[in-house]
């Protein structure tokens, strides 16, 4: 078991969609209990690092551990361990809000109350849509109820990918807010981002990429002079 | 190889049938043969193309 | 044990699913019914024709309708990418394959209880209420051979262009035994048994539902591990 | 160039020996007593048959060998053997028919075996159809070699149905008796036919091995990262 690795170690990690290398070169560590901030321009392979480290993409080339873990060939222990946000909402059309809510627990063998779960739907200020079809949802209300399935999961690793976009002013600062709660709770956290001065203020590292390999890495204060120099 | 020359003249035209069936795998076998040379060609050419 | 619940939250869930978009659920159902009317125009006002052909037009409309519930299934699976969601909770590929292969299993018998009627009415063939429940019993064997590899295909083939081409095309040939064995099982119940040969052909679907759920849920793993 | 001789020389022994066997089966070997001449037709259709069906198997152990070891080599030697299979069993498919209308005076008559092989064919030919549609190679890989094996798995049971189905009507004698004067062609033409398939499986494998590198493209070169003008962090790119 990887009980004494790093939250998230990748050693030469490279990934390719068709002829193009999305990703390559990397070498990160991420100890437990750390902040990373992820930043780069569109398309430089933010997302695709993250989705390699929540395991949804094998990498093409070199290594992740999760904990000390392969995410494909100890899946479950990866998984219980992670939890993601991304632009993708995850969700049924079909299905209610607080059904939603009930699935998620139930795959994540939590057993929450209802009431607890309207605690949750209450704190992101959904719990008037809570029995409307989530398909007639706004994406800023999407990306609300996506942040709960992360409150279920209570995982010790977040992997975030633009958790500010679509949303509101509102849901940044109720977003902000939860982020540096979970860091400060000692959650490690990953977060992919083009919202830097929110974002640096709670993170402590900082890595910008671009063209899929790493072209800084330091103390997330330092990003925007380094993103300014660049231009 | 006329058909009178068979012991039990049950079957007419048999020799036409074999004939058929050998023609169509020798026909089989040289055509996929073929076509098999051919895309090692196509892939060929394109590795070179790209460099 | 675990997966056992896991499942039966992904069985509970694609049925509220279907409940809610019962449109989509009935355009199958009346897709069958529009399949076994054509087939009684195909052989024409015979009666006797149609009686004989019954089980036959029965069972291809089963396998017919199958291949659009099948491909129906996993496009809301990538709607809003939720497929994904899954595979990001903690929950084995072999729960996902067979939460969705049972309630695809569950949803293709409950076409038998309205195409049998219906085929009954059309094709003029008499059948006892213990003969109907046994011909419901077949079905559902045949359904649930359909939905172990088909669940596997549709898995495959739901992120393809040509989708709609391609599971077909995997899925018919694959399936005969299971068309071949419900065929003649059904047939036999409608229009007896003289040599006691019903009980052969229920043992052929029974292993090939054993083979195939089986087999297909070791191999769904590889299948969805190579996300996108 | 090297590499290319073992199976081109298989290859070459493959059409000797079928163009031997063949002269023997259709002009030495007596004709058979009920069959007359038509029984020759054997001497390519039985080896045809057993070749098919180890092609088919092949596929199926390659597969199993790709999908465990993810190595391209499994995948490419997949490939080959389900193409050839596909390739030879529709010349078997057609041979079949040829020796059904002489002998039973149709074309088609929903055989055990013939219809057995029709069904592989086009299951495995809908494996090439689902091959040419996956863009992404690893994808492709596991996808086919997962349907080859689901595919493999059914033909025991295509076989007992069609069997059982068949029975109903009358069983047909299947051309299986075979006299000591036959065995030495149809002996000859079951090796011809073995090298033969394998110089094609080995063709086409090298093909798909060719292909697939084309489809890859060297990691970029390294770029060196601009270090943190604070110091305090511990990782560099460098350390391993």
């Amino acid at each position: 078991m990887g009980e004494a690795g790093p939250a998230i170690h990748c050693e030469s990690l490279g990934r390719r969609f068709g002829r193009r290398w999305v990703l390559a070169h990397v070498d990160l560590t991420v100890e437990r209990a750390e902040s990373l901030l992820l930043a780069g321009a569109n398309g430089s392979g933010k997302t695709t690092l993250l989705r390699v480290l929540a395991g949804l993409s094998r990498p093409s080339a070199g290594s992740v551990r999760i904990l000390g873990s392969d995410p494909h060939s100890e899946r479950l222990t990866c998984r219980r361990s992670l939890s993601m946000v991304s632009h993708r909402a995850y969700l049924y059309d079909g299905l209610t809000a607080i059904e939603m809510l009930r699935v998620w627990a139930r795959l994540c063998e939590r057993s929450i109350s209802d009431a607890e779960l309207d605690g949750l739907l209450e704190e992101v200020a959904l719990i008037d849509h809570r029995d409307l079809a989530v398909g007639g949802f706004s994406s800023g209300m999407r990306k609300r109820l996506t942040f709960l399935r992360t409150r279920i999961e209570n995982p010790d690793i977040l992997l975030l990918d633009e958790p500010l976009a679509a949303l509101d002013t509102a849901g940044m600062d109720l977003v902000e807010a939860w982020i540096e709660r979970e860091v400060a709770r000692g959650t490690t956290v990953v977060v992919a981002s083009h919202a830097i001065p929110r974002m640096s203020r709670i993170c402590k590292r900082a890595l910008l990429l671009e063209d899929g390999q790493i072209a800084w890495e330091g103390p997330a204060a330092g990003l925007p002079a380094q993103l300014e120099r660049q231009g | 190889m006329s058909e009178t020359a068979m012991p039990e003249g049950v079957i007419v035209g048999a020799w036409n049938f074999v004939i058929g069936g050998y023609g169509l795998t020798a026909l089989v076998f040289i055509t996929y043969a073929w076509s098999l040379w051919r895309r090692r060609k196509a892939s060929d050419r394109d590795a070179r193309s790209n460099g | 044990m675990r997966t056992v619940g896991q499942i039966v939250a992904l069985v509970r869930k694609d049925l509220l699913l279907e409940w809610r978009g019962r449109t989509r659920g009935l355009s199958v159902v009346l897709f069958g019914v529009v399949t076994l009317l054509l087939f009684s125009f195909a052989v024409g006002p015979d009666t006797a024709a149609l009686q004989t052909g019954a089980a036959g037009f029965l069972v291809l409309a089963l396998l017919l309708s199958s291949t659009l519930a099948l491909s129906e299934s996993f496009r809301l699976e990538h709607e809003n990418h939720a497929l994904e969601g899954l595979l990001l909770a903690p929950v084995e590929p072999v729960a996902l394959y067979y939460g969705k292969a049972l309630s695809n299993t569950l949803f293709l018998l409950l076409l038998a209880p309205i195409l049998t009627p219906v085929a009954v009415v059309l094709y003029a063939v008499e059948i006892s209420l213990l003969d109907l429940a046994e011909v419901i019993g077949l079905w559902g064997l045949a359904a649930a051979g359909l939905s172990a590899p088909g669940t596997l295909f549709a898995a495959m083939t739901s992120r393809l262009r040509s989708q709609d081409v391609l599971l077909p095309l995997l899925l018919f040939p694959l399936v005969v035994p299971v068309m071949l064995g419900s065929v003649k099982a059904i047939d036999l119940v409608l229009t007896g048994d003289p040599m006691q040969q019903l009980g052969s052909w229920t043992m052929l679907l029974a292993g090939f539902d054993v083979i195939y759920w089986s087999l297909c849920g070791v191999l769904f793993t590889y299948v969805v591990e190579e996300g996108v | 160039m090297k590499r290319l001789r073992w199976d081109a020389i298989l290859g070459l022994l493959g059409v000797l020996l079928l163009l031997v066997g063949s002269y023997i089966g259709l002009f030495l070997a007596p004709p058979d007593r009920h069959m007359g001449e038509v029984q020759r037709l054997m001497y390519v259709h039985v080896p045809t048959a057993w070749i098919s069906m180890l092609v088919l198997t092949a596929a199926f152990v390659f597969a199993i060998a790709s999908i465990w070891t993810g190595k391209p080599k499994w995948d490419a030697a997949m490939t080959g053997a389900t193409e050839v299979g596909v390739v030879f069993g529709a010349l078997l498919t057609a041979q079949g028919m040829i020796w059904a209308k002489p002998t039973w005076g149709v074309w088609w008559d929903w055989d055990v075996r013939l219809t057995t092989t029709l069904i592989m064919v086009v299951l495995y030919a809908g494996i090439l159809v689902l091959r040419s549609f996956v863009d992404d190679p690893e994808r492709r890989a596991t996808w086919s070699a997962v349907a080859v094996i689901v595919g493999y798995v059914d033909v025991p049971l295509v076989y007992f149905c069609v069997r059982w189905w068949r029975s109903l009507h009358q069983i047909q004698s299947s051309p299986e008796t075979v006299a000591s004067s036959m065995v030495v062609p149809l002996r000859i033409n079951s090796f011809a036919i073995l090298f033969i398939a394998i110089w094609c499986i080995a063709q086409r494998a090298r093909l798909e091995m060719a292909r697939r590198r084309g489809e890859s493209v060297a990691l970029p070169p390294k770029r060196a990262p601009r270090t943190a003008e604070i110091p305090g962090t511990p990782q560099g790119v460098d350390n391993v």
